[in-house]
């Protein structure tokens, strides 16, 4: 047997309608091992590293929390190589500064680290909240002045 | 005033599963707010809408204000249900819900603010009339003070935190010697775990029973018992098994315990659910405290009268007069409630994990109050109660006897739980007889264990 | 008279598991009596003992008189449950398990002999003063007599069947031309099912509501009834949903039937627990059979007066006097049953099979009757009943939103049940007002079919 | 044994419809495991072909029913070609026809179809069980005089 590549993806597909957990085949000192990923017994997300949210006690405009980013949980092609920036605190979306400011960041604008994305108004606080991550922003997942929750996608970024 | 159309779950758990059934029931919207681990909740999976509000820990999701006051912002709810634990005896959290335009489902917070100074409330409860047990009138100041009084009322003790409350951060003294340092260790602890050093004294007394009396009372100035709850049997000031009405009180007791509730709740200007605990010891009874919210065991109550406590509390919230008046309010039979914790049954140490089976017992008279399903994984994070059941019968006899079917109908596999330590206690000849009290548990677990 | 030790249940499905679960409650041992086709039903598992007594078929094994007999012998049954369907109004069973020294739970078999008769059992109730619907005092020899008959009260009439009941074996005639025929059809029919071809005659009522007197019997000459339920929500005479109390029966109607129902059953030696059926029709209502077993829908019954009906069965059988007096039957607030059939909910086709996910309701006012769990395989050979769903609630309006929102929760997977009809008829604005008859139901199903 | 994934895939669909939870297989240095994620669900045990058992009705000494017989459902090398005679009803089991008889048959016996094994008393009518197939008896599994119920094996035969 040679494993064939898109032989084995065919193989991981049909896996998937199945409920066979792992699969493992070695052969002439070749080793194909699948294991699926627990068939959705309701894993809590594991918690991506964040700041913590500002608390109701900070004053005035609080200096916001670092964006955290995650792997993009979504399938797709384009994807694969993609990370999010993820809401570190539920609020509301905004694009921009103000309606009339620019958007802090559009399609295809390379983001850094440390840079701000967006703003995410909770409590009438406005959190301006940086990225974590470094790379061209290829997706930008959000609607202006809507609701946002914890661990929720904004952007995907591709990394550079 | 006209009902609400959407209410915010500040909580999770079985709690909140038993206050999005109260708003079905009344035809409210609900919005689960829940952390990252808790996403699969049932109550989540049930709500209209849900909020993600922070990760795991209680302290960014549960106990966020500002996180839950932004998921109620962007859901348009009108108010907001603590449930117990977390937020809900949070005076501060009360007051920014009303400061935001919406309604804190509970009494008013400056109520709230009285009646969490355990010191302010015994105060209260004196003024008002109600037996409380003998002890220091107000905080104890020095050293000097706390053995003075100590000597009065004569020894064994107890220091208690003014901050505390429900079995946290008491001393029990038995001798002039321990008292000094024992004063010093509960002031610095008081200190540290409620952010106010105030400590009062009390008389210790021998295997009292816990006793509570549920009241309900309205903005319009009424206020109605629901008679009393018998919590005697913990473990460490845990509850594990409560019922309605205790083997230990009569008819004559539970009226006039009830109506010095009342009495009091009224003179501090109480709203919504609340319970007044009572230690019982030697026919007497003394006044501990007050909780102001819903408890976790609020359903025995509700299947002896046929209340439901919940949604009344949502009634008077939005300004509703009480549904009934005490000369309404009719006692019928007899509730147990268990609480089904996921723990170890003999060391009692939390099994979080993965529920692989779970069928939950059926029949009449039978209530089961939890999230828990098939496939549900417990987190971790927070409290191993993962079910109550509670039953109804005739009388004792027949409540008893149908826990015991109950328990043995229960199904919950993956994960270890108490069940198998409640079918012995319900199969124990003391208990079966309603002859226990606060020591009890102890007692039994040394035996059998 | 002792209280049995163990108890034969032989039936199956959800009634089988309701009549075990009284006798842990009284502590009473069980054996489950089940065809080869039963053997991982709930109650089987359950039960104290279990016996494979056949093979899939009823006929060779629910309905297998010596194979029971044989069961009852080898694991030493002092009384058998018959539960209902079956071999439960079969009085030469009862005679049998009498004969072999053992306790037939339920009436003795003269009486069910004689209720079961129809003809002769509508003749006892004129006799003690029921009143009946308008027709011919006795079986109706011939053409000529039926023809006369039928002039007499006037069409539309039906033909039934002295020996059927429950709906089966009748039929409506409109004109003169039509009875002939019909009266020849409806004799060789009622001699095929059941082996007596004698047929009465009745006048047919439009649009009436089925109401049902329970009553409870002993041994010592007392007699009780505990109200009225509604099943006027039928499909081709099969009962949906039950309500208790009815929302068309006046305080003053229900004293009234109770009454007359009490007295019938000591008239005719009733023991036991036992329905009398009427049509309300026009504001009369007229008596039409008696059911002399434990009904499908008697949970509604047991939570608006808080008795165990199963209990007060085996209690009766067993020589003890009623729990409970007239004066003491107290009724609180309302209750409906919804039946949940494992069937297509718009053509009602049975749906057997796999059921890979089940998680019933739960919380206050709950209760759920049924031998359904997740990997359970609903066989193909019996009827399609696998739970019952009750709800307690203040009023009917509560009992109403109690039940919506009970069976919004309801998850059964693997096979298509009557969950979907359900909340679609909770939903109903003649329902909600409680403004329904027999023929609701298929003029709901054409309308919203 | 060489691995083809069609031919593997085959076996997991197989393998889907059946209770096995795990296969290794290990062939000349090659290994082919399968685990499965969960037991399957308690399914009732198909019902065996029997042949009606006495009515209540039936008079006196009745004819009794022939016994039936299913293969074997317990494991063990030496019962993998045996058959087991199980009860058509339920009732109280003999090896003999009285207590001073011999009984029908012995260890090691040879049955023939159609030849009575035991009696199985039921409501105080003695029925002859016939045997419905020939061969060896290799074991007897109930107890004299004790209770029988509906399918239970009561003997084993190697057949002829």
């Amino acid at each position: 047997m040679a494993f064939d590549l898109r032989e084995i993806r065919q193989f991981i597909r049909f896996l998937s309608d199945t409920d066979v957990a792992e699969v493992e085949i070695k052969e002439d000192g070749r080793t194909l091992r699948i294991t699926r990923a627990q068939p959705a017994p309701p894993v809590a997300a594991p918690a991506p590293f964040v700041a913590r949210p500002a608390q109701y006690a900070v004053p005035a405009v609080a200096l916001p929390p670092p964006a955290s980013f995650v792997p993009s949980s979504s399938a797709g092609e384009t994807r694969e190589t993609t990370l999010a920036i993820t809401a570190p605190m539920v609020g509301t979306f905004y694009k921009a500064a103000s309606p009339e400011s620019a958007p802090f960041v559009k399609l295809g604008d390379m983001v850094k680290k440390g840079q701000v994305v967006c703003i995410i108004e909770a409590m009438k606080l406005m959190n301006e909240i940086e990225s974590e991550v470094s790379g061209r922003v290829v997706s930008i997942i959000k609607e202006n002045a809507t609701p946002v929750e914890y661990g929720e996608e904004m952007f995907l970024v591709e990394p550079s | 005033m006209p009902m609400f159309n959407k209410i915010l779950i500040a909580n999770r758990g079985e709690i909140a599963l038993r206050v999005h059934r109260a708003c079905k029931e009344l035809g409210i919207q609900t919005v689960a707010v829940h952390s990252s681990a808790d996403a699969e909740a049932m109550h989540v999976k049930l709500a209209d809408e849900s909020v993600c509000i922070g990760p795991p820990a209680s302290m960014d999701s549960y106990l966020n204000v500002a996180a839950i006051m932004a998921a109620a912002e962007i859901t348009d709810t009108q108010a907001i249900h603590p449930g117990y634990g977390f937020l809900s005896e949070n005076a501060a959290f009360a007051e920014i819900i009303q400061a935001s335009g919406l309604t804190f489902i509970g009494p008013e917070p400056e109520v709230i603010r009285l009646l969490g100074d355990k010191v302010r409330a015994r105060q209260a409860m004196i003024e008002a009339g109600v037996p409380v047990v003998q002890g220091s009138s107000s905080a104890v100041p020095n050293e000097e003070m706390a053995l003075k009084i100590a000597r009065e009322i004569g020894f064994p003790v107890i220091i208690k935190a003014a901050g505390g409350g429900g079995g946290r951060g008491m001393k029990v003294v038995h001798t002039d010697a321990a008292l000094i340092n024992s004063y010093t260790v509960a002031r610095n602890e008081a200190q540290q775990f409620f952010k106010n050093n105030e400590v009062y004294i009390e008389k210790f007394l021998r295997n009292p029973r816990h006793v509570e009396i549920q009241i309900l009372a309205d903005k319009h100035g009424h206020a109605i018992h629901l008679g009393e709850r018998d919590c005697s049997l913990q473990r460490r000031h845990q509850k594990i098994l409560e019922e309605s009405p205790s083997p230990m009180v009569t008819p004559e007791e539970r009226n006039h315990l009830g109506l010095l509730a009342t009495k009091a709740a009224l003179a501090v200007g109480y709203t919504g659910a609340g319970t007044f605990e009572f230690l019982q010891s030697e026919g007497k009874f003394h006044f501990i405290e007050v909780n102001t919210r819903i408890q976790v065991e609020h359903p025995v109550t509700e299947m002896v009268t046929g209340l439901d406590l919940v949604k009344e509390q949502i009634r008077v919230a939005a300004g509703l007069p009480l549904a009934i008046t005490q000369e309404q309010v009719r006692f019928t039979g007899h509730a147990i409630e268990c609480r089904i914790n996921a723990e170890d049954p003999e060391r009692f140490i939390p099994s979080p994990g993965l529920i692989t089976e779970y069928h939950p017992p059926g029949g009449g008279g039978v209530r089961v109050d939890s999230g828990a399903y098939a496939g549900y994984r417990i987190p971790p994070y927070y409290d191993s109660l993962i079910s109550k059941l509670i039953v109804h019968g005739a009388d004792r006899t027949e409540a008893v006897a149908r826990m015991r079917r109950a328990l043995d109908e229960y199904v919950i596999g993956g994960v270890k739980t108490t069940l198998p330590l409640h079918q012995r206690i319900l199969r124990d000849g003391a208990f079966v007889r309603g002859r226990y009290d606060l020591n009890f548990l102890s007692r039994f677990l040394k035996r059998d264990g």
